[in-house]
């Protein structure tokens, strides 16, 4: 903690209250914060954290509560009055413009500009600069955000942060998207940051990210904060957990259940399939009640394996079969009536229904189960949304509330619970944790499990390898577009996962920029 | 001419008027624009035209996309200067608005023969030929006071045309005059789009507002349907309607006299067909032999004759379908 | 991404944002009877709707309380409102049809040409209404396939499609006023049942119609999903397409049976039928709390934002204001209308938040509020 | 509106889906000289116009491409233009304006009022142009504080105002066409410079200035951003809602310079001037490439929407096509434009994403894609 005052906290929070119609989402939470300090931001899903960091940037006006900014207080009207006073901030949900290019986005609302022209040359040079320094050098500042990955829009809105040569910088969940080798190039912008005095309130619900990064943690449950100021390198993970939870739980992964057959005629058989620019000949097969993990760096295709296997793109080869049956190819109608599942990794632009309310979110893949002639039973709906929901763990347990209304994860939850509740053959899970808390990620591997033994095939693509390992009964690494291996997920360590992706990456391409080269 | 049934018939192809005039000369190009054919009345003038301009094998006539937007009817008379027609047949949306563009023609030596709706500049045009809107109200005023001028209380309504059309001012300028010089008034107004649709519609309304009426005129007898079928809807019937233009389904049904329609104000529709015939009389320096005048006239104005079951019969045939 | 931030800003209760707030009149029906339901999320409507009633009869007395006024309204709300509920489909599934008052107009020309009346009198006056429907269907479903396989912004397309089904009506009737010969049509529509007029009780009809199919079927629900984000609907399994074309062919139909409406009114087929009709319905449908952008939209809201509009001209003209005066109130009660609509909406979710929520408070209340919160 | 919904969230993954994916042409620019971007941008719009220009040689001849037919094609574009080149704005700040009509015809009768013509004939013709565009600004002003603060959506605002002002317009002007007395107006306006006529250039000149505003400006950039995600705009610190009503004033200004323009053009002011002009003028922006959603839009391909309607009623004309069948023409056309642009467009994406990707990684191409391509 680089030369901190203890006695001046460059940022304190005090009893801040914000109620949303129908929602008390922040009923008195304090925070503080020391110049170049990390200080963890950490709480269930729907905890009330990016209420609060919203708060902080101005974004929200909250009800009750003062914030004081180096000891004076201060009210922050809007976000330019945060930002003036040297606050930046990351948001969870991605907020760029998708039709303006990088260097627009980076600069937006801080456009330089001379007699009232624009300089897009002096713009784009900078933001290449930041790009660079992010590792990303690959990420053009001509480019429109709207044609780049979750991956790579979220180094943008870093960069945008890291512009504003800010006191404080607040980083909301900005790991969810991010893979290990970007975590850490994260990482080291942090630690530099930190070295300069800048202070950094990160939240992440990746434990061990705390662990390796943070220096202090305050922990809000429900909207209120139950501790604060722990140590984040000696603390715990138990306490952490059940201060978060309010109970005790195992991170741990549910038990593989030994008849993983092997013998039995798989339910997904996937042959030579190729997407062109994407990935070649990639061919595996998915035994009823087997969970296959799909590693790779961000970009390596996985997603896109997904889409294609659902029939989301148009394969250019290759073919797809479920149960023995041939699937159409780019029909995911078609898909959807042969038993496929697929839970998107991008919630907001492939999942949700964002005005809708919870249940409709859930029940629009399986409205057949609740409909005879064409007319549907609502109550029915319900009924199965709450079951689901609670198994969950979502929070509001009022399945009426807009999707839109609710926090990241919990929508996360939804997209979850959609393909839950369709009790598919086969079922494709894209990032199917991004975002979702600890307690409930556990509920989540059980239920997945308790699919699979049901004689589900699952299909589960992840950017933490230790969940894919954990999960998994076999994991299929791919790499630039190609499988590089197959083998069952005991036989593989993260190292060992590790090593396969570098393999798989072209020669020539830098450490730096693996799985980015755009 | 123009005003006397014989010589509106011509709209029907005016081989009657039988005079050297129709002898063949040499082919004249004749451009014409009108507002938008959104109503009967209107329709049936661009017809006429056509219909007159067919019937002389040495007349080539150009007709431009109807518009309400005088700014595309000024490029339209534009075009037509760019392209040398030998004369321009205009039924101007807006008289006083297409005005500098008609001086423009007439100085670039192509007559503009204006048709209806006049131009705020007499050398704007070489012939005006003018239905008598002022008149037209007038005439249905004094006809309406012909019949209740005893009572001074009696309750009359009026269903107008499109009310930001100056013409639709005029007529209704006449109608209360006239209705003053009996003593009696517009009770009730209403303005619609000349469309039958419309005119059910603000009738119903009307009906509404007025639970009794001895006398109703309406401005078109297009829209005029419309309104009869409003009437027909409320069951209405203790009152006398006065139609305007003169439409065949309008003499028709006061021929029947099965309807509260007693009359109608005729609004000759074949003003335009004369307009063609006078610009390739203009175009070829021909006279008009039918007159004493040895030249085509600057300015002929159509009157408005009241058109009851009496007369019917003589109109009936000249009248326009709608 | 861009659509759906836009609908989270569009609602944000906080942001101060350019779009508008939906008021949550808007929010989609969640089962419920129509009267607590639909009604309730359209209370600002209502009250809106109650005002103008009010004027009404303190201006004009008993000549607007009259029956015979109520039921002239309703007739002249009639052909509007059935085409404001096809149009509240489509734009509720994310389009906008700007066909709608040509397409009117070509099915009432197409039903009263002679050849179809010749046809309608040898066998039964029920083909002119069949070919008046058929008509709207078929230009509907090219409306659709443009769209939804050609690829084109409904806006362009269907502007498109209105040029030209009005050039087409205006060739076929050669701008001529076609009268309806066929008395039983006249009678029959023209009629009443139970002292209610038919073309009423039709409206009645294709409301509730709509109301069902939009709020109880696994179409309405579609529609919801289609409009609200197409991508997701897709990636639902959703046969998106065939839903957008489903949707145009939908306000076709509802096109021709106003159509049939109007010729029974008018008893003319024109060319001018519903001219700039598709504004009128557009501005009902808005007014009445659907989104132009999709996703959200309620029968009801439709229903109310009609008889805003039709009551409106109706009481202007018992008052005999000129129709530029009329043409300036317009402007200025609409506003007021859709602000009153938000102000009572605004009240009616304090009110809600601040009474006890136990199922929504949940998450929300601080940690003691609720002890069992953690998960069963 | 929803069509860029798909859009966007279908580009994340390219497949088939019932919205119509913009033509690249409705990219931002980002940088990039006119001819080269825009342009390039608009190619497809481009070929339809050229098409419909040789369409006219052919048929017409000459008479199509006589200097004075270009004029007069010009002279018609410029009055719909200028109006479209503020409707750009409004569109791509993720609004829509249905009031330039009305606003066209207010402007153009206060501007024309006797008390008006009074003072200009004592001072200087330019209060008649002062007054057009301050009666035009103050009611954009209130459109957009309507719309930002009132938080009404556009399309009801702008409807509500389209309506007030024609009635204010004919009140003022009591329906009578008021004509325009201060000859050195009308000869300075319907005069030529260099044998342009005014009006054409003041046309170039709204376009230029609208093309450097939208893409060489912060403020057109931020316009880009309200209308593309309205909330990232206010989390970016920028005055959402100022903006909005920036936006609406520079829209009423152009209908000021247009009323001058139509004033001048036809020596009247009158309360009919512009009538049904905001079709016209969205048709143009939106066949011009413009997502009625916001965000995303160009100068160049409204200008080009604008040529190509005014250039097709232009060849109807010298071809005296009957009106009806003009209609229906016209409805074929715009559709088959809009598909050629998209087919081109197509074609353009496809030739371009075979060599560089990174500027149109908009497809979605995985890094994996083309890993040989090294960091710049
Ligand atoms: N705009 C809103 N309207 C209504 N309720 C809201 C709104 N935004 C957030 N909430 C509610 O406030 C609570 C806190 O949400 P918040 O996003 O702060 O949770 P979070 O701690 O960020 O969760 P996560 O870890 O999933 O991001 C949630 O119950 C959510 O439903
Ligand atoms: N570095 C990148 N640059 C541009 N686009 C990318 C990049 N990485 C991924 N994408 C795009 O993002 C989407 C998802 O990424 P993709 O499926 O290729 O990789 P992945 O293995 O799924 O990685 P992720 O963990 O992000 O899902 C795809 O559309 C892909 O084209
Ligand atoms: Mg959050
Ligand atoms: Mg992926």
């Amino acid at each position: 903690m680089a030369g901190t005052d203890l006695s001046s906290p460059l940022l304190e929070m005090q009893g801040i209250v914000k109620t949303f119609p129908g929602v008390r989402a922040l009923g008195g939470v304090d925070l503080d914060v020391q110049a170049g300090e990390v200080h963890c931001l950490l709480g269930q899903n729907g905890a009330g954290k990016s209420t609060l960091i919203k708060v902080l940037a101005g974004a929200h006006q909250p009800d009750e509560g003062v914030i004081r900014w180096q000891g004076a207080e201060v009210r922050l009207t809007d976000p330019q009055a945060a930002m003036n006073l040297g606050i930046a901030t990351i948001y969870q949900e991605l907020d760029l413009v998708a039709g303006l290019s990088v260097a627009d986005n980076v600069f937006l609302g801080r456009e330089r500009s001379r007699f009232g022209l624009n300089r897009p040359a002096t713009d784009q040079r900078a933001t290449a600069a930041l790009m660079a320094r992010l590792g990303h050098p690959e990420i053009r500042p001509g480019t429109e955000v709207g044609a780049l990955s979750a991956a790579s829009q979220q180094m943008v809105s870093i960069a945008r942060a890291l512009s504003q040569d800010a006191r404080l910088i607040v980083m909301d969940e900005p790991s969810a998207v991010l893979d290990n080798e970007e975590v850490e190039r994260l990482f080291a912008v942090v630690r530099d940051l930190t070295a300069d005095g800048v202070a950094v309130v990160y939240i992440s619900h990746r434990l061990e990210e705390i662990r390796q990064i943070g220096d202090r943690i305050t922990v809000i449950k429900d909207g209120a904060t139950v501790a604060t100021g722990l140590p984040a390198r000696e603390t715990p993970t138990r306490e952490v957990i059940s201060l978060m939870t309010g109970r005790t739980i195992e991170y741990v992964f549910p038990q593989r259940t030994e008849r993983v057959a092997v013998t039995a005629t798989p339910v997904l058989e996937v042959s030579d399939l190729s997407v062109p620019g994407r990935f070649s000949d990639v061919s595996f097969t998915v035994a009823p009640g087997e969970i296959l993990g799909l590693a790779g760096l961000v970009g390596s295709g996985r997603s896109e394996v997904l889409e294609a296997v659902y029939g989301a793109r148009r394969p250019s080869s290759g073919e797809v079969r479920v149960d023995g049956k041939r699937l159409r190819p780019g029909d995911v109608a078609a898909a959807v009536g042969a038993g496929v599942g697929l839970a998107p990794e991008e919630r907001k632009s492939q999942a949700l229904m964002l005005g809708d309310p919870i249940y409709r979110n859930i029940t629009l893949s399986s409205l057949a189960r609740f409909s005879r002639a064409g007319f549907l039973s609502v109550r029915a709906e319900k009924a199965a949304a709450r079951e689901q929901t609670e198994a969950l763990d979502l929070r509001p347990v009022d399945v009426d509330r807009e999707v839109r209304t609710l926090s990241g994860g919990n929508q996360q939850k939804v997209v979850l619970a959609r393909w839950l509740l369709r009790d598919c053959r086969v079922l494709l899970l894209d990032e199917p944790t991004r975002g979702v808390d600890v307690g409930a990620r556990s509920e989540i591997y059980a239920l997945v499990r308790a699919l699979a033994d049901r004689g589900v095939a699952v299909v589960v693509v992840s950017s933490e390898i230790p969940e894919v390992l954990g999960l998994a009964d076999r994991v299929l690494v791919l790499g630039d577009g190609r499988v590089l291996a197959d083998e069952p997920a005991t036989a593989l360590d993260e190292h060992r996962v590790l090593d396969l992706v570098m393999q798989g990456l072209p020669s020539g391409a830098t450490h730096t920029t693996e799985g980015h080269v755009a | 001419t123009g005003n006397t049934p014989e010589a509106s018939s011509s709209g029907g192809g005016g081989n009657n008027a039988a005079s050297s005039n129709d002898d063949t000369g040499d082919t004249v190009t004749i451009g014409f624009s009108a507002p938008a054919a959104d109503h009967g009345w209107m329709a049936q003038i661009t017809a006429a035209a056509r219909a007159e301009a067919d019937s002389y094998d040495d007349v080539e006539l150009v007709v431009a996309e109807g518009t309400n937007d005088v700014s595309t009817q000024i490029s339209q008379v534009e075009t037509f200067i760019n392209d040398g027609v030998d004369a321009i047949v205009l039924l101007p949306f807006d008289g006083a608005a297409l005005t500098p563009i008609a001086l423009e023609a007439m100085q670039a030596g192509i007559p503009v023969i204006n048709v209806d709706r006049e131009f705020n500049d007499p050398d704007a045009a070489r012939v005006t030929i003018l239905g008598d809107n002022y008149g037209m109200g007038v005439s249905a005023g004094t006809y309406i006071c012909s019949q209740l001028g005893d009572q001074p209380d009696a309750v009359v309504a009026e269903v107008a045309g499109i009310d930001s059309l100056p013409l639709t001012q005029e007529r209704s300028q006449g109608f209360s005059d006239a209705l003053a010089d009996c003593g009696l008034d517009v009770d009730n107004r209403v303005a619609a789009e000349f469309t039958v649709e419309s005119g059910e519609e603000v009738t119903a309304n009307l009906l509404q507002a007025a639970p009794q009426i001895d006398a109703l005129w309406n401005h078109d007898d297009d829209q005029g349907i419309g309104v009869l079928a409003a009437i027909n809807n409320a069951g209405r019937d203790e009152f006398f309607m006065v139609g305007g233009a003169g439409s065949a389904n309008a003499m028709r049904s006061i021929q029947a006299g099965d309807s509260v329609l007693q009359a109608t104000v005729i609004y000759p529709a074949s003003q335009a067909a004369d307009g063609v015939r006078l610009a390739r009389l203009v175009a070829q320096d021909k006279a008009l032999s039918d007159l004493i005048d040895v030249e085509v006239p600057r300015r002929i104005t159509l009157s408005a004759p009241v058109v009851t079951a009496d007369n019917v019969d003589q109109y009936i045939d000249s009248a326009f379908e709608s | 991404m861009s659509e759906n931030t836009r609908t989270t800003t569009g609602s944000t209760v906080a942001a101060p944002d350019a779009r508008p707030t939906p008021p949550p009149s808007t929010r989609t029906p969640s089962g419920g009877g129509l009267l607590s339901g639909s009604i309730g999320r359209n209370l600002g409507l209502v009250v809106a709707f109650a005002l103008l009633c009010i004027v009404g009869i303190v201006t004009a007395g008993d000549r607007f309380a009259s029956t015979d006024n109520v039921l002239t309204i309703l007739r002249l709300a009639a052909v509007v409102g059935v085409v404001s509920i096809g149009m509240t489909f489509v734009i509720i599934g994310g389009g906008i049809d700007l066909s709608v008052g040509a397409l009117v107009a070509l099915s009432s020309v197409w039903a009263t040409t002679l050849a179809t009346q010749a046809v309608a009198a040898d066998v039964h006056w029920i083909v002119m209404v069949g070919t008046a429907v058929l008509v709207g269907a078929v230009a509907g479903l090219v409306n659709g396939v443009v769209i939804a396989y050609g690829k084109l912004v409904a806006f362009i397309a269907t502007l498109a499609m209105l040029a030209a089904a009005r050039g087409l009506a205006e060739i076929i009737a050669n701008r001529r006023t076609q009268i309806v010969q066929d008395q039983d049509f006249l009678r029959f529509f023209s009629g009443s049942v139970l002292g209610i007029p038919t073309l009423v009780w039709m409206f009645a009809l294709v409301a509730v119609a709509g109301w069902v199919l939009l709020n109880r079927t696994t179409f309405g629900r579609r529609t919801f999903a289609v409009g609200g984000n197409a991508e997701a609907a897709r990636l639902a399994g959703i046969r998106v397409q065939r839903h957008t074309v489903a949707l145009y062919v939908l306000s076709g139909v509802t096109c021709g049976i106003a159509a049939v409406m109007l010729m029974a009114r008018t008893t003319t087929g024109s060319s001018t039928h519903g001219t700039l009709l598709e504004l009128d319905t557009i501005a009902a449908v808005v007014i009445g709390g659907t989104l132009l952008i999709g996703g959200r939209g309620t029968i009801v809201g439709t229903v109310i934002g009609v008889l805003i509009f039709t009551t409106l001209s109706n009481v202007f003209t018992l008052n005999n204001l000129s129709s530029s005066a009329q043409a300036v109130a317009k402007g200025v009660i609409i506003v007021a209308a859709v602000l009153l609509q938000q102000r009572v909406a605004a009240g009616r979710r304090q009110r809600r938040s601040s009474k006890a929520l136990p199922p929504t408070a949940a998450e929300g209340a601080p940690a003691g509020a609720s002890p069992g919160v953690p998960a069963p």
